[in-house]
Parts: C-alpha cells; sequence; structure tokens
C-alpha cells in the first residue's frame, strides 16, 4: 500500500472538491451558452442560478412511474456520483495532496469510467419507461464503443512513468508534459471524454430526441443528484486529463494545486465548449468512428510513445 | 417537534433560495401559439423543459380542440408536487374542461411575471399545488393470478399484470426479437404542435409507423391563427405586400431553425437565431449567410443530417411540398406561377439529395432568396389565384403541403433509428394549423 | 481475514455458481453459473498466493489466466447463443436437443 | 484497530458477494439477475483488493461491467421476461444440482481445515503489481502471450459464429454442408 489519506478527510476532501467542481462547471457551461446565444451576462444572476435552481429541484416532490424497481432507481445516481468521487479522488493535486495513490490508480480510474455505463444501464432500466431505456441501450452502445481507445489513450501515459500510478505519471512530466510526447492522446482523451460523461455532441443517453432518455421520469431529488453526478464525472474527467496529459502540478511560478485547478479549468472549457458548438452525433457515426478510426490512432499512440521510450 | 421545526425552517429557508430560480415550464403550444412559446425561450426568467417530471409548472397556450382534453390531463398528473397550471388562450374560446385549464392570463405581457409569481406562491405555501385530474390507477386493470398479477404459471403463462408480453418482428440482422409498441405524441416537445405517433420498435430501429389524426385537423378552429401563418392565409383571398409575405416567410425558415437547433443539442445557437427571427429586417441577408457558415462548422448540416430521412423526388412529385420537393432536385413553387413576382427574377433554389442536409440548406438558401426579394420588391402586392406558396409548400382551400405530404410519412420514417427519425420530422417543418385556417379562409370565416 | 475465510467464500461462490450451472434452463444464466465459479477460483487462488506460497508472483500470473478463460467464455458463449437464437429460435436448453447444424 | 477495519471490510464484501451471488438464481427478472452478478464480482474484486491483489481485483472489476452490459442485452434481446413480470422459475433437474452445489460448498470449505496449507504470507504486498509486470513480461512472458493470442482468436470465432452470413449461406438457412441433411423438426 502507498500513500493514502485517512478515510474521514479523504471522504470530506473529495466531497467537497467535488460539489465546488461541479458549481463551477454549471456556471461555466452557462456562462458559454450565453456568449454563444449572444445574450447579456449580469455576473450576479449568472453564479446565484445553479444554487436557485439546485434548492429547486430539492423541493420538488419525486415522481413515480407504473412498477418501477425503485431500489435501481434510487440507487443509480448514488452509484453514478460516488464513481464519480473515486475517479477524482485518483487526481492528485500536489505530490503529497492526494486522496489515494494506490499503484494502480489508472486501473481504478479506469474500473471507475466502465462502472459507469452500469450506473446508466440501472438508471435507465429501472424507471421502466420507453425513452429512458432507449437511452441507456445508446448509452451501452457508446460506452462498449470508447472503452477500449479511451484505456490505450491512457496506457500511453503510463509508459514515460513505468508505472500505473498517476503520481508516478505525473512527476514523470517534470522535463516534458505528456501532450507534447505524444500529441494524439490529449485530442483522443478528450473525445471519449466527453463520451464517458455524454455530455454535448455525445449526449446520445439523455439526448434531446429522447426529451431527456433515462432522466425523462426522474424529477426534484433524482433529478439534481443525477445531473450532479454527470457534472462531477465530467470535472473528474477533466481533472484526470490535466494530471495524466497536462503535467498536473508542475508548472512555473504558482504552487502546484492551483497549476492543477488551472488546468482542469482550462479542459473543463474545452469540453463544455463543444456542447454549444457541435451538433449532436450519430450514434452509428460514433460507434463507427470509434472502431474504425480511434481504436487504430489510440494503438498508433501507444506503439509510437512505447517506440521513443526505447 | 424540534425535528419537524428544523425540516420546515429549512423548507422555508430553500424555498427563498429556489424563488428565485428560473421557472422551469413544460410548454404545450395550442393553435395560434407556436411563436409566442417559442419566444419564451428567449426569457431568461422562465426555463422550457422537455419532459414534465422537470417542471414545475405546466403553461398551455392557445386553442385546444376536445380531443386533447385527455392527454392534457394526463400530462397534468405527470407534473410532479408541487405544480400549478396556467392557461394563455390567446383570444381562443373557453373551454369545457376542468376548471385547472380556465384561462388565467390574457395578454403576452405579464406572462413570465406570472409564472414567477406562482413559483414563488406554491414554494412559499402560499398556494397549494393542484391535486391530480384523473384517479390515481393504472391504465390497465390489475388481473391474473400470483402476487405480480402473472397471467399463469411460468415464465411465459398468459398476460401478465394485464400487459401482453411483445411479440416477435423482423429485425435488419435477421434475427426475429421483440418489437415494442409505443405511441408518441402529442405533447412531445420535437414534434409539431399535433402529432401523434404510433410506433412499433425494434431496439432503436423503426419497424413500423403509422400516425394518428391530428386533433387540429378536420375540425373547425378554436382558436385565432399564429402570426407567422397570418399572411399566407391572408394571401390566398386577398392581394398583400411582396416584401411583407417574403419577410414572414423568411422569419418563419428562421423560426424552423431554432427549433432543429434544439433537436441536435444547439439550444444556445437556437437562442440566437430566435433572437434574428424576431428582429428580423430585410437588410439581414448577411447574418443568414453568416449563419448558413456556422451551421457547417458546428456540423449541425454535416454529420447530424448528412444522408439521413433521404426523399427522393418523384416521391413527391406533384404534391407541392415545398422545400421538401426542392431539395430533392423539382423546382416546384408557387410563386412562379404569380405575376408579383415575374419582374424580380425570381427563380426557386433547388437542391439535389433530398435528405435532411439538404432540406436545412434549402431553407436557409431560401431565407435569404426571400429577404432579397423583400428587398427588390417595393410596393407589389401578390395575385391572389386560389393558392400560395407558403413556407412549407403549396397552401390552397384543399389543405396544406402537410395534410397532403402526411401519407408519405410511414415510408420515409421506416428503418431509420429513433434519433434519425426525429431529424427527419424535425427536417420536414410540418404544420396542422395552416390547412385550418386555409380551409376557413376559403369560407370567408378567419378569426381575427 | 484469514487465510481459511476467504477459502470459505471461494467455496461458497463455487457451490453456488455449480448449483446454477447444472440446474439453470436458459442460456444465460446457465453462463452466470459458470463465471461465479470462475469467480471463486479467482479468489481461493488470489487467497492462496497471498497467504499461503509466499506472494509468488506466477501466482498472480495464474490469475491473469483465469480472466482469459472467463472472457473467451464469455464471447464465444454469447457469439454461440446469437448463432442458435438464429437458426432454431432457441433460448432454453430444452429446445437444444442436437448440437449439429 | 487496521486489521479491525480491513476484517470489518472483508466480512462487509464477502457476505454481500455470496448473498448476491445467491441473489442471482433467486430474482424474477434477468436484468437483475446481472445486476447481482456483477454486484458479487465487484465484492470479489475488492476482497482481491484487500489481499494485495489490487491489479486483479480492479482488472476483475473493469472487466465484469463490460460483461454484464453485454449480457443484459443479450438477455434483453433473446430471453423472455426481462422486465421481470412473471415471476422467473426455469429450472431442470434441480434436486441434482441442490446436492452438487452444497456438496461441492461442503467439500471445498473444508479442505483448507484439513489440509494443512503452509503459512507464507507475501513478504511485500506493496511490491505486487510491479512484480505481476515483470512476471507478465519476463519469466511468463510466454504464457502472456498464449493468452493474448487466445484472446484475439475468441474474438475472431466469436464475430464469425454470431455473423448472419455463416460458412455455408445465410444461417437462417441452417447454414449445413451442402452434402448433409437439412435439419428436422427438432428445430426451434
Amino acid at each position: 500500500m502507498r500513500d493514502y489519506a485517512s478515510p474521514g478527510v479523504a471522504i470530506v476532501a473529495v466531497g467537497a472538491i467535488l460539489v465546488a467542481g461541479v458549481y463551477v462547471l454549471a456556471v461555466l457551461d452557462r456562462l458559454l451558452g450565453m456568449i454563444v446565444a449572444g445574450t447579456s451576462i449580469r455576473l450576479g444572476a449568472l453564479l446565484a442560478e445553479p444554487v436557485q435552481s439546485g434548492a429547486l429541484l430539492v423541493l420538488q416532490e419525486r415522481r413515480t412511474t407504473e412498477r418501477p424497481d425503485a431500489a435501481g432507481w434510487a440507487l443509480a445516481p448514488a452509484l453514478f456520483g460516488g464513481l464519480a468521487a473515486v475517479a477524482l479522488a485518483m487526481v492528485p493535486l500536489d505530490r503529497d495532496i492526494v486522496a489515494a495513490d494506490p499503484a494502480t490508480g489508472f486501473v481504478v480510474f479506469s474500473a471507475a469510467i466502465a462502472m459507469v455505463m452500469i450506473a446508466i444501464y440501472l438508471h435507465g432500466w429501472s424507471p421502466n419507461s420507453a425513452f429512458a431505456l432507449h437511452g441507456a441501450y445508446r448509452y451501452g452502445a457508446q460506452a462498449l464503443s470508447f472503452q477500449i481507445p479511451f484505456l490505450l489513450a491512457m496506457l500511453a501515459t503510463a509508459l514515460p512513468a513505468e508505472s500505473l500510478s498517476i503520481v508516478d505519471i505525473v512527476d514523470a512530466q517534470k522535463s516534458v508534459w505528456n501532450v507534447v510526447r505524444e500529441p494524439a492522446g490529449l485530442p483522443l482523451y478528450l473525445v471519449v471524454g466527453v463520451a464517458v460523461s455524454f455530455w454535448g455532441p455525445l449526449n446520445l443517453p439523455d439526448a434531446a430526441d429522447l426529451a431527456g432518455g433515462t432522466v425523462v421520469e426522474d424529477s426534484g431529488l433524482d433529478r439534481l443528484l443525477w445531473k450532479g453526478a454527470r457534472a462531477a464525472m465530467l470535472v473528474a474527467v477533466a481533472a484526470m486529463g490535466a494530471a495524466v496529459f497536462l503535467g498536473g502540478w508542475w508548472g512555473p511560478w504558482l504552487p502546484g494545486p492551483a497549476w492543477v485547478v488551472l488546468k482542469t479549468v482550462a479542459l473543463l472549457v474545452v469540453l463544455l465548449a463543444s456542447g454549444h458548438l457541435l451538433a449532436r452525433v450519430r450514434i452509428e457515426q460514433f460507434v463507427f468512428v470509434s472502431w474504425v478510426l480511434l481504436i487504430p490512432l489510440a494503438l498508433l499512440n501507444v506503439f509510437v510513445s512505447g517506440a521513443l521510450l526505447l | 417537534m424540534a425535528r419537524a421545526g428544523l425540516q420546515l425552517g429549512l423548507k422555508q429557508a430553500l424555498g427563498r433560495v429556489a424563488a428565485g430560480a428560473p421557472v422551469p415550464v413544460f410548454a404545450v403550444a395550442g393553435q395560434g401559439a407556436r411563436e409566442h412559446v417559442q419566444d419564451l425561450r428567449l426569457d431568461g426568467r422562465l426555463r422550457l423543459v422537455d419532459s414534465p417530471g422537470a417542471a414545475m409548472v405546466l403553461l398551455i397556450a392557445g386553442g385546444l380542440p376536445d380531443g386533447l382534453a385527455e392527454p392534457l390531463a394526463h400530462l397534468h398528473d405527470s407534473l410532479p408536487h408541487p405544480r400549478a397550471t396556467l392557461w394563455w388562450p390567446l383570444g381562443a374560446g373557453p373551454a369545457t374542461w376542468p376548471q385547472q385549464f380556465v384561462p388565467t392570463i390574457e395578454t403576452r405581457d405579464g406572462v413570465s411575471e406570472t409564472l414567477q409569481a406562482i413559483q414563488r406562491e406554491l414554494l412559499r405555501g402560499q398556494r397549494p399545488g393542484e391535486p391530480p385530474i384523473l384517479p390515481d390507477e393504472d391504465p390497465v386493470p390489475w388481473k391474473g393470478v400470483g402476487p405480480y398479477g402473472q397471467g399463469g404459471t411460468g415464465m411465459t403463462g398468459g398476460t401478465p399484470y394485464g400487459r401482453p408480453m411483445a411479440e416477435l418482428g423482423a429485425d435488419r440482422d435477421g434475427l426475429r426479437l421483440d418489437v415494442l409498441p409505443l405511441r408518441i405524441g402529442p405533447f412531445f416537445p420535437r414534434f409539431p404542435p399535433g402529432l401523434t405517433l404510433d410506433l412499433k420498435l425494434a431496439g432503436d430501429v423503426i419497424v413500423d409507423v403509422a400516425p394518428v389524426e391530428s386533433p387540429f385537423a378536420g375540425a373547425p378552429p378554436v382558436g385565432v391563427c399564429r402570426a407567422g401563418a397570418r399572411i399566407f392565409v391572408d394571401a390566398l383571398s386577398q392581394p398583400v405586400p411582396v416584401a411583407g409575405l417574403e419577410l414572414a416567410r423568411a422569419r418563419e425558415h428562421l423560426r424552423w431553425l431554432a427549433d432543429a437547433l434544439v433537436a441536435v443539442e444547439l439550444g444556445s445557437l437556437g437562442s440566437r437565431v430566435l433572437r434574428l427571427a424576431a428582429e428580423l429586417r430585410t437588410s439581414d441577408g448577411d447574418s443568414i449567410r453568416t449563419l448558413g457558415r456556422a451551421l457547417r462548422r458546428t456540423q449541425a448540416i454535416g454529420w447530424a443530417t448528412n444522408g439521413v430521412g433521404r426523399i427522393p423526388a418523384a416521391a413527391v412529385e406533384g404534391l407541392g411540398a415545398g422545400p421538401i420537393a426542392r431539395a430533392a432536385g423539382l423546382p416546384e413553387d408557387e410563386r412562379t406561377h404569380d405575376p408579383a413576382y415575374s419582374g424580380l427574377g425570381f427563380e426557386p433554389i433547388v437542391q439535389r439529395d433530398g435528405d435532411a442536409a439538404a432540406r436545412w440548406r434549402q431553407r436557409l438558401g431560401e431565407a435569404a432568396q426571400s429577404l432579397e426579394l423583400a428587398a427588390r420588391a417595393g410596393d407589389r402586392r401578390t395575385v391572389p389565384t386560389g393558392s400560395v406558396e407558403s413556407p412549407r409548400g403549396r397552401l390552397d382551400g384543399e389543405g396544406n403541403a402537410t395534410a397532403r405530404f402526411l401519407h408519405l410519412l410511414p415510408g420515409v420514417l421506416q428503418g431509420l433509428e429513433w434519433g434519425d427519425a426525429v431529424t427527419t420530422l424535425v427536417s420536414l417543418d410540418l404544420d396542422f394549423e395552416e390547412a385550418v385556417f386555409a380551409e376557413t379562409a376559403r369560407a370567408g370565416a378567419v378569426a381575427s | 481475514m484469514t487465510l481459511e475465510a476467504v477459502l470459505v467464500v471461494a467455496a461458497a461462490l463455487f457451490g453456488i455458481g455449480l448449483y446454477g450451472a447444472l440446474s439453470q434452463q436458459s442460456f444465460v444464466m446457465l453462463m452466470m453459473g459458470l463465471e461465479l465459479m470462475i469467480n471463486g477460483g479467482i479468489l481461493a487462488l488470489a487467497a492462496l498466493w497471498s497467504r499461503s506460497a509466499g506472494g509468488n508472483p506466477q501466482g498472480q500470473m495464474l490469475g491473469v489466466v483465469f480472466m482469459t478463460v472467463m472472457a473467451a467464455e464469455m464471447s464465444l458463449g454469447f457469439a454461440l447463443i446469437t448463432s442458435v437464437y438464429r437458426v432454431r429460435r432457441a433460448d432454453i436448453t430444452e429446445k437444444l436437443r442436437r448440437l449439429k447444424g | 484497530m487496521n486489521g479491525l477495519i480491513t476484517d470489518g471490510v472483508f466480512w462487509l464484501f464477502a457476505v454481500g458477494s455470496v448473498v448476491t451471488a445467491f441473489r442471482v438464481f433467486r430474482t424474477d427478472s434477468m436484468m437483475r439477475a446481472a445486476f447481482f452478478l456483477l454486484a458479487s464480482f465487484a465484492g470479489v474484486g475488492g476482497i482481491l483488493a484487500l489481499l494485495g491483489a489490487e491489479f486483479l481485483g480492479m482488472v476483475l472489476i473493469l472487466m465484469m461491467a463490460g460483461e454484464m452490459l453485454v449480457m443484459a442485452i443479450v438477455m434483453v434481446m433473446f430471453m423472455m421476461n426481462p422486465a421481470g413480470l412473471n415471476p422467473m422459475w426455469m429450472v431442470h433437474q434441480h434436486r441434482v444440482a441442490v446436492v452438487a452445489g452444497a456438496g461441492s460448498f461442503l467439500a471445498l470449505a473444508s479442505l483448507p481445515f484439513v489440509v494443512d496449507l503452509p503459512d507464507r504470507p507475501a513478504p511485500r504486498p506493496e511490491e505486487a503489481t510491479a512484480e505481476l509486470g515483470t512476471e507478465l513480461l519476463g519469466g511468463s512472458m510466454l504464457v502472456f502471450q498464449t493468452a493474448g493470442v487466445t484472446l484475439l482468436s475468441a474474438m475472431i470465432g466469436a464475430v464469425v459464429i454470431a455473423h448472419r452470413n455463416g460458412r455455408f449461406g445465410e444461417a437462417e438457412q441452417g447454414s449445413l454442408e451442402p452434402a448433409l441433411e437439412p435439419p428436422g423438426e427438432e428445430k426451434g
């Protein structure tokens, strides 16, 4: 076993960072939306809106459908949020500031990403509703397609560190960031990152053509938790991208944690902007592109970065 | 006791915070209300939502035929507590409906304020949430034996819970798998008001589809004609200014575009287009061309629409299907017969592919062309010939393009995945209101 | 967390898996039984590796081989289910009396 | 104290994974069965991590998540009653199966108490992952490569078997070799 924060500290810290991250994400998303829509921006309203809408959802009652799987329905957002927390816990803020640094941090993160599809499937299946189930199936197709390029894109970053620990991976980027070492890695990771948390152009399970997809039957707290968990996952994906591709805490002048936050926000802006600037992708196209284009590209990325290290 | 007090205090505190949130509204657009509902998207004080589960207030706008009473009651009951209803009749006659649906506001001004006030009252507990209209019972009665109402013994015995097991149907991979019968509409937010489809889905793929007759069609109008379609209906019977007609056409196309952008998850860009449509002037041709470039860059015309919902020219020949026909390469346009257009150098724009992308390009091209025509038209007036080219195709006393096109819909949608089917339906720009008012215009009794 | 405790848990998983594999008619449920048996095997293996074999890395290696077997079993099993359904429209073992064709 | 927490977590995972494993065969919906099976695997993955085989445990969870999703899709495709509206009880040779299951459990569970297993705990559990990596690409390279090739051939085989076009024409036609007789009435 390597460094672990004590359980209480880790849970509180990760929880607080997650909530803060989700809030920042909500504000950023709204801000980008307003810029694209060309509406005038009032800072006060912008900052208050996520809190107000959240409070509104807390006060709305839960809804039920005919013969749902109540346990699964309640469990799905919790599972999704928990997975986001596990994924985020792997990201180091500095060499010594990390909630958990298992030797297999990379695999833990990947396992959390893989379990996301179970959370979404559970969420779509349990309300016993046609649109929700359709959303769940779409994510199934989407997830099975992006798993392999995702693993390969991240795997290439573990090569220079010769370790699966995220701290080691970041540490190995002292002189050169991985984004320079393997230029194909970050774009691949970002495409797949949008797909993991089904944002913007790859929002197929909760799409507008399904009137909300897996979330269509949710109201009140269910909806708040689901949206929150989804946003948390995007934060975790951005934070991990900042760690393994953009050199995590490495950077001049500022202290390490500040760099991590800055890089995470920068990646978040890119990920969120894609939601306002790119049209929804058809599932058929995404599956095709994943298997035919992304997997060979990711393989090539691994081979090249491996060859460069020899 | 103390715990209950704490809970109440917390609730009140949250209520005060939540009162300032944009009101989540599920809006139903009845007759004459399409633009009014659409314009609400630009209002930052409220938020139009796609699912009743996300809404706090049900906004019913415009005239609603009696056929919608029952689906509307179901919709009302599926809003979470606390909930409220606001009917905004827009000049429609009184309804003989449950008391939730009595008119509550008359004018455009104040809709947002009223919605906000309703939300505030609901959250503070000053206004009771509305009780359900329908009794809370299962649509199919509980029957059968055993704790789950199964039909018999074993896995496949009888009809469990009064519901038939799914039947087998052909699949495109040659497997025979279960198909799911499903009715979608009449309030599905991506559909035009009044469209209901009876579907059979195998997974994501539409095996069979049948449009259910629109509650708007065939009945006398229950509301007033919506502003955007008004001038085209008027042009059937009286000369109208060409400039006004073309400006209205460009505006209708842009309004369609705003909705279509929401369907491909580009809601913020949709708001920008909507604002452009609301304030459109004849000099805005450049803005439309810039918009076309932006849409190609965002891939809204591109990966979302290329090759989707192809309708060959032969299928729509002679239907007067307007942009749908012209996108497939048929230069059918009623304006070519109108002497008012003869000196303007009007030449129908056509595309070749006939897919959804071609229809997007077609409408954008026509919007820009209409602005040019409007700028050149001066004070020319149309000559009533009994048929008009509306933004959706030939409009005459018999009906509009949607009515003539509807029987082709099953053939177009079969075999598509649901996402593509929605893209296709959106790109067709169906309208069930136009025909009703064109018919009444012929009878010389347009409500004004 | 003694060695015996882990091995008992592994045995329980194996037993449940064997029960499922023998009793279930549906192909997929049958495969679930098989998976559980392998699962118990991996658990026992890891316990012996960690507590009794002195952490010999070849023990973990064997675990990797077990997982390979599991993955191969799953992929071929699902392919066979699809194929059998395509030809015979069968989803339970009783509908398959011959294995040919 | 630390050992107490580890023990508590172990028993949580152990009881959880056995109970959910049992529930797999005692639920009315195949979907729930798949979720229970995944829960059972997640429990075992947790125990593996506690035992020091972190890599194996996490890979088990990673692999099973994808596998359960495929399983769920296959079940909804081909199996009846995915929603669990009817009670699901599809068993044969039940008594034999119960006896065999219970018997194998008793036999296997008694083994550690009968056999005298050597007590040699792993000396450096924190190095386990690195050791596995060295082993995979060192001494057991051949085994590792064989496993890889096996998986590849399983993948290709699966695609070939499941594909619509069999070796002797379309699969629905009952893709027999031309010389053989067509399938009889035992079909479907």
